[in-house]
């Protein structure tokens, strides 16, 4: 057996235990079926919503209206919930959201160390490796070696606040606005929003890195 | 309960690896999971608090081995029997094989959009006044149920201050049980490093926590 | 390190379950694992305490669901391929491919009794006295490192009493990553468990550890 | 697969990895042998020492003693590894010994949270449970828990102590000298004494209970 690590749930050496459960998810689904609990086409239905509508792009609008509009940041610090519900994202992993803001002084990182909390309203379903066991273990004693992985380096100076969501808050981070995006649209702004600059792994793009 | 899900701080769980242009699902199991256990969280038949109990009480070396879809699945089944939904007898032979319980709801693909929409908020309102304000110090207790609890081992017996009043919410360590929703002001609470983790600790670090009211104490 | 091994107050991991009549051994295997992990240690070429460091650095889900000698070959293997007496691909092919670092000593079978009978005594002169003394009120340091350390996590940044002076050992958390033998003092401290485990602590029990002297503040 | 508990080590469910770590082990038998680094007939040494000469029996001559001869007891007291050295119990794990005793106001109970030690000179190799996570988890938050899967109930008000081996002190129980027990030589009084009454998930057995 492979000395490999195992909390990633993904990779070459998961393919058996995929099989698996492939068939068990198959048993399940099968047994609830015959019996009435689920509905195949609701399943479909999930499925597309967060394929296709619920994600990323979600948080990028919310983080590109904050940018350009003064009175919705605002409204997006005292009550984040309904400033983001203003544009549309509403519902599961979303009913009671907070908005934490970058600054020049304080990087802020999200994490969930109990389990997978995270805000699908805006940002989908969450990455695995936001649940697995190295990022839940580590984002709360060692942010800095944890954003190195993501090639992320703060100065020693900045201030790191995590925001370990042990409750039904959800947090989004808003980055900080790149340098040299004035005039930007917020369609423009959206685009240099990345789902981890929300998560605080990452910043926004550069307006170079984003053509 | 101190599980194997209260990660914060552990050691020795590998890299991040975060993975390139990750889709949002690797196998279409892993669709069917997401869909399944959705649905079945329709019956009502158990609380949110209820089945993160019911994932965290995975055999350890199961809980640190598995992808989230896999707790998940497992969870489930654990939530289905305990609840009369199906029996392992029916997982076993991938076939109804008795008539179980009838849940209150039944997810209809019509229904799944606004149930997505509507979500579940968990605020609720209390009739006293807060216990503790913005600014406050405060220590939070120790306790080390068996029971679910969101206080996290490393945040436990530490020193920190209360930065948010955020509303009153219900309380998971109860309900995860069955004995109510008997909601509590929850509070933001922000610890230094250094009275989290001690020598060593990143000087520029603070980490916080939401905390409900029965969790902290006066210092 | 907050790792696996650190198991104190962890919940969830099952029953006891004692064996009647339990034999020594399970397996052939395991009186093989017994007799090649001593008699490795017998080479000199690592302390105890890196042997035990190996042990716990084992990824969490594999520790906490192997047998002990099953830990115990992993974490000799590892010892063995970092030391360089030994290839990956020699275990891979079960043959010996390259030489390989030779031991200081090979532990013959005319040794074995004398090796054993002797033990590893780890008791070492320093030339200060003792900073605490019986009966002192202590409170364990708060750290978290990496490395090796005997400190659990439950009995961190808690207060107790120095039961007993025990004398001055070889400090693990150094030696256990080449340091030196570094040895300080070590006190048996004994704590009450409403101090250790807080609310819902059995009344009538204490829990004690031994510590190092580096382990402790004056309160 | 199963859902059942993992720690252990032992039981029908393990039969297919029992033969993966009976290949693995011979693997690694086999490449120190071809250079040189182990001696096969030491290893068998090593067993034999351990299956025949090196075990419970050691302590339970230790412990009927002490009840038998207050003053080997005191010396035990004082000082276990010379006073257990005297019967000629030494060597590995017994370099640096403490005997604790009960009395009837508090049980003792040992446990290694952190790995596996235990007093090899006076008991011999650990059983299965005492190096597994259960056990190791459970003594020190809920011994009472623990003890009554061994089938022992100590009366409420009985104080429980529990020493956690984290250095390199070993720690062998001296339990409660059985009642009626008066005039027993010290050969009868060994029969007594379990491997569990010495860890302290026992007790010395009655005189009854012998027999």
């Amino acid at each position: 057996m492979s000395e490999h690590h195992h909390g990633d749930g993904h990779g070459h050496h998961h393919d058996n235990h995929f099989t698996d459960m492939e068939a068990r998810v198959k048993a399940l689904e099968t047994v609830l079926t015959e019996k009435g609990l689920i509905d195949p086409e609701a399943i479909d239905a999930i499925v597309e919503t967060y394929e296709t509508k619920v994600g990323p792009r979600n948080g990028a609008r919310v983080v590109a209206k904050a940018w350009s509009d003064p009175e919705f940041a605002d409204w997006l610090k005292r009550d984040a919930t309904a400033a983001i519900a203003s544009l549309g994202f509403a519902g599961r992993q979303g009913e009671h959201m907070r908005a934490v803001f970058n600054t020049p002084d304080t990087h802020n990182l999200v994490v969930c160390t109990l389990c997978s909390c995270y805000p699908w309203a805006v940002l989908g379903l969450p990455p695995v490796w936001y649940k697995a066991p190295p990022y839940r273990s580590r984002a709360v004693i060692d942010p800095r070696g944890v954003l190195a992985e993501f090639g992320l380096e703060l100065s020693a100076e900045k201030k790191i606040r995590v925001w370990d969501s042990t409750a039904e808050l959800r947090y989004l981070v808003v980055p900080e606005r790149p340098e040299g995006t004035e005039g930007f649209s917020e369609d423009a702004l959206a685009e240099l929003v990345t789902r981890d600059s929300m998560i605080g792994t990452g910043l926004a793009l550069s307006r170079e890195a984003a053509r | 309960m101190n599980g194997p899900h209260d990660l914060g701080g552990q050691h020795g769980l590998g890299p991040i690896a975060p993975e390139k242009d990750e889709p949002y699902f690797h196998a279409e199991w892993e669709k069917r999971a997401l869909g399944i256990t959705l649905s079945c969280g329709a019956f009502g038949a158990w609380t949110l608090d209820e089945s993160r109990h019911a994932r965290e009480s995975l055999p350890p070396p199961i809980y640190l081995s598995a992808s989230y879809y896999e707790i998940w699945v497992r969870a489930l089944e654990t939530l289905l029997k305990r609840h009369g939904f199906i029996t392992q007898a029916e997982l076993d032979t991938g076939h109804m094989l008795e008539k179980g319980r009838e849940p209150k709801r039944v997810l209809k693909a019509e229904m799944a959009a606004g149930v997505l929409a509507k979500g579940g908020p968990c605020d609720r309102p209390v009739d006293r006044p807060p216990r503790f304000a913005v600014g406050q110090t405060v220590r939070t207790k120790n306790f080390n149920p068996e029971t679910h609890t969101r206080l996290p081992r490393y945040a436990r017996a530490k020193v920190g201050v209360v930065e948010a009043v955020q509303g009153s919410f219900v309380f998971p360590d109860d309900n995860a049980h069955g004995k109510g929703e008997n909601p509590q002001w929850l509070y933001t609470v922000v610890f230094d490093a250094g009275e989290v983790w001690g020598e060593g600790a990143d000087p520029t670090l603070t980490v916080s926590i939401d905390a409900w009211e029965s969790y902290l104490e006066r210092v």
